[in-house]
């Protein structure tokens, strides 16, 4: 009874991971410029997430040990700095947009300007990682992201056309604005396929104690999570797809994405919006940052646990505090918080292949997984996933350059 | 006891000491050679010169140049001899105290210095 | 006869060339034992692992790369060997060299 | 009022042609520009309705006016540059004139 708790709270944990700053802006974007015909990569992001997750999770309650202590253990020192290095500069972006998304909430909420929500919002963050414990960041933030299903409500009151809807869910190719479709893909898996992501799952299968005994935990979790954070990401599609793209309304702040959901709810749409971008950008500041101190602890060897006094694990606590202060400035000097997210979900993009590739060693690895190494489906889609990674590294600085902003 | 693959099971592997408190991770390895005698295994070194000179000759001059911006003089390295350790498995347990390590200064001074200051650090339980 | 001290990370990865020269792999694992001795326990170092694999050897495990490389290409050309620590001239620590001929070495299973 | 807003619809309608005829030997940044422009229009339009609607706040809606508003001053300093022929720069004043007009209603709407 008490696994399935667990299932549940998994589920939902995922939904408020998946769902933030990153996938709502982009999938806004694409709804709003290309209607549905974006949403196949939706569909990929979530899979490819999903897969990673159940990995990054099952290594973890096999092992005992999380992704990037084996990252450490198994690639020695010298390459375990490559991934160390670039998920420190992207999730250190992305955690810099987590943050202008809630203070964006909060702007337009109350009008006093973002840049002066950067620095209390980082604080607010701090204390809560300074007191709280794992289930705390984990399950609060999440149950609170819950609010993120008013987009299906969004969407399903436009009264979307499901055959087209359909359509979009299978690949196409552009007919115009070959660089601008693509550019959005690439942000669009930056931001569904992110590592911070699964650097922070596979720590938290330690802090929650799973084993052997939680695959199964960890299959639902990692499916049925995914299944929901990305079926409300297609919904923010949808219905910027019915509100903004018949009125040629390109997001150019996030500001106007507000309009998606007020448009169909009325006032009550607008004040969950609010909400939800609010809450779930939140919900992944402290889960970047976690994710960070973790990487940083675990590769180096620190005492590390979000539920130690900081006192106990000193290193560890004050890479949280430096990060979550350092990431507030770019927001604190008035930088565009939409741009700053574009630039992050590229950037993310581009740094996959240093954290899935080294997945795949790792995953058929007898010593470390015993029986429960990879299958070949699993196989499949992480050779499939590696090469994606590759094809975005090659294609995502070009497409910056060509049409981003 | 069996064999013990050095580069695959020691080298990087996750330290605790006594209390099972972390440590840090085996930095380097040091091996003793002596002709006519198999090479021993003498000293696990935790510190970060011994990670910098690992990556190569460019980092170790980065860290130089950054540790003489930022007036680092002392180096913190723990070498500690290989009897010391107890168990070798998911980690290595060594007998040793974290308190007396040098290569945990930077985790102590942060400690007394910075972390404790700040209210609701201490404590046993969150 | 005096005693030198290396550091591990400065002999895997290097390769070894076995008598005639010829060039045998890349030392990619240190096998040691415990012993007993009269004034305490040692570890030391009893096998050297060295495998074709080159540049993979040195970033994962033999171990990782063989079951990779037979699950994926099925490739029975992959050759390790495990070379007795007798045979292991470390003199020039950036250039070991086995003392035996290539043919002589027993492969890894 | 409702003459205020047809006029802007009027001039979106303008705007939108003008897009249209565009395609054929319009400088790229000319294009992005009017599309930006437009795109500003309508969120001006939409947010009038919103706020009509009581959807949303006054707050809101100012904050998305005086983006609009920036975006309008960013774009009439760069727009004079791109648009070299006489024919573009009429399509870059109606442009700017219809954001303008919509700023204005919405401003109407909110009572500021």
């Amino acid at each position: 009874m008490k696994k399935w708790g667990e299932v549940a709270l998994g589920v939902v944990t995922s939904i408020g991971g998946f769902l933030e700053v990153g996938s709502i802006a982009t999938s806004t974007q694409a709804g709003a410029e290309f209607g549905y015909r974006l949403a196949w990569v939706l569909v990929l992001g979530t899979l490819s997430l999903g897969f990673l997750m159940e990995m990054t999770g099952r290594l973890a309650a096999v092992s005992q040990r999380t992704y990037a202590d084996l990252l450490r253990e198994r690639f020695g020192y010298r390459f375990f700095l490559l991934p160390l290095a670039a998920v420190l500069v992207v999730s250190f972006l992305v955690l810099a947009s987590e943050i202008g998304g809630v203070s964006i909430a909060l702007q337009m909420a109350t009008g006093i300007s973002f840049s002066w929500w950067a620095i209390p919002v980082a604080l607010l963050g701090w204390a809560l990682l300074w007191r709280g414990t794992f289930g705390i960041v984990e399950k609060g933030t999440a149950l609170l992201g819950l609010v993120a299903i008013v987009f299906a409500v969004g969407a399903l009151k436009l009264h979307p056309a499901w055959p087209a809807v359909g359509r979009g869910l299978l690949p196409s190719m552009p007919r115009d604005d070959r660089a601008r479709y693509w550019y959005l893909a690439v942000s669009i898996l930056g931001a569904s396929i992110s590592p911070y992501l699964y650097l922070f799952y596979s720590a938290g299968a330690i802090e929650d104690g799973w084993t052997i005994e939680h695959l199964g935990v960890n299959r639902v979790t990692a499916g049925l999570g995914n299944l929901f954070g990305g079926g409300l990401a297609v919904c923010s599609l949808i219905a910027a797809a019915l509100v903004l793209a018949p009125r040629e309304i390109r997001v150019d702040r996030y500001e106007q994405i507000a309009m998606v959901l007020a448009s169909p709810l009325g006032r009550a749409g607008f004040v969950l919006f609010l909400a939800t971008l609010c809450i779930t950008c939140f919900g992944s500041t402290l889960e970047i940052v976690l994710a960070l101190a973790y990487t940083m602890a675990q590769g180096f060897g620190w005492n590390w646990s979000e539920n130690l006094k900081p006192g106990k694990d000193a290193r560890f606590a004050t890479t949280y505090t430096v990060l979550i202060l350092l990431a507030a400035v770019p927001v604190a000097i008035g930088l565009n918080p939409l741009t700053l997210t574009n630039v992050a979900m590229v950037a993310t993009a581009a740094s996959l292949p240093v954290t899935v590739i080294p997945l795949f060693v790792l995953m058929n690895d007898g010593d470390i997984l015993l029986k429960h190494t990879n299958g070949w489906l699993s196989n499949g889609a992480l050779v499939f996933i590696a090469l994606l990674s590759v094809v975005l590294l090659v294609a995502a600085v070009p497409l910056q350059l060509l049409a981003g902003g | 006891m069996g064999g013990v693959n050095l580069a695959h099971d020691v080298l990087d592997a996750q330290l605790v000491d006594h209390r099972q408190e972390k440590i840090g991770r085996v930095d380097a390895l040091l091996l003793e050679l002596e002709d006519g005698r198999p090479p021993r295994v003498a000293t696990i070194v935790i510190g970060g010169a011994a990670r910098a000179r690992r990556v190569g000759p460019w980092f170790v001059a980065l860290r130089r140049a950054l540790r003489w911006l930022f007036r680092q003089r002392a180096e913190h390295v723990s070498r500690i001899p290989f009897d010391k350790v107890r168990r070798i498995g998911d980690s290595i347990e060594l007998d040793v105290d974290e308190r007396s390590l040098e290569s945990e200064h930077l985790e102590q001074w942060l400690k007394e210095r910075v972390i404790c200051r700040i209210p609701g650090a201490e404590g046993e339980q969150k | 006869m005096s005693a030198r001290t290396i550091a591990l990370d400065q002999l895997v990865g290097r390769v070894v060339r076995d008598a005639d020269g010829r060039r045998i792999g890349r030392i990619e694992e240190l096998e040691a034992e415990l012993v007993l001795e009269s004034h305490g326990n040692d570890y030391v170092v009893t096998r050297f692992g060295v495998g074709r694999f080159g540049i993979l050897d040195t970033i994962a495990s033999g171990r990782i790369v063989q079951q990779l490389v037979r699950r994926l290409v099925r490739a029975t050309s992959y050759v390790r060997y495990e070379i007795p620590w007798e045979w292991m001239d470390l003199s020039d620590v950036a250039h070991p060299r086995v003392t035996r001929r290539e043919r002589e070495l027993a492969q890894a299973p | 009022m409702p003459a205020l807003a047809s006029r802007t619809i009027h001039v979106g309608a303008l705007v939108a042609l003008a897009l249209t005829a565009a395609a054929c030997g319009r400088p790229p940044e000319l294009d992005k520009q009017l599309e930006t422009l437009s795109s500003w229009t309508a969120t001006m339009q939409l947010a009038r309705e919103e706020h009509g609607s009581g959807a949303i706040t006054t707050t809101y809606a100012t904050q998305l006016r005086d983006a609009a508003s920036s975006a309008l001053e960013e774009t009439k300093q760069t727009i004079g540059q791109t648009a070299h022929s006489k024919v573009d720069s009429s399509y870059a004043a109606a442009a700017l004139d219809s954001l303008r007009t919509a700023i204005r209603a919405l401003n109407a709407e909110t009572g500021s």
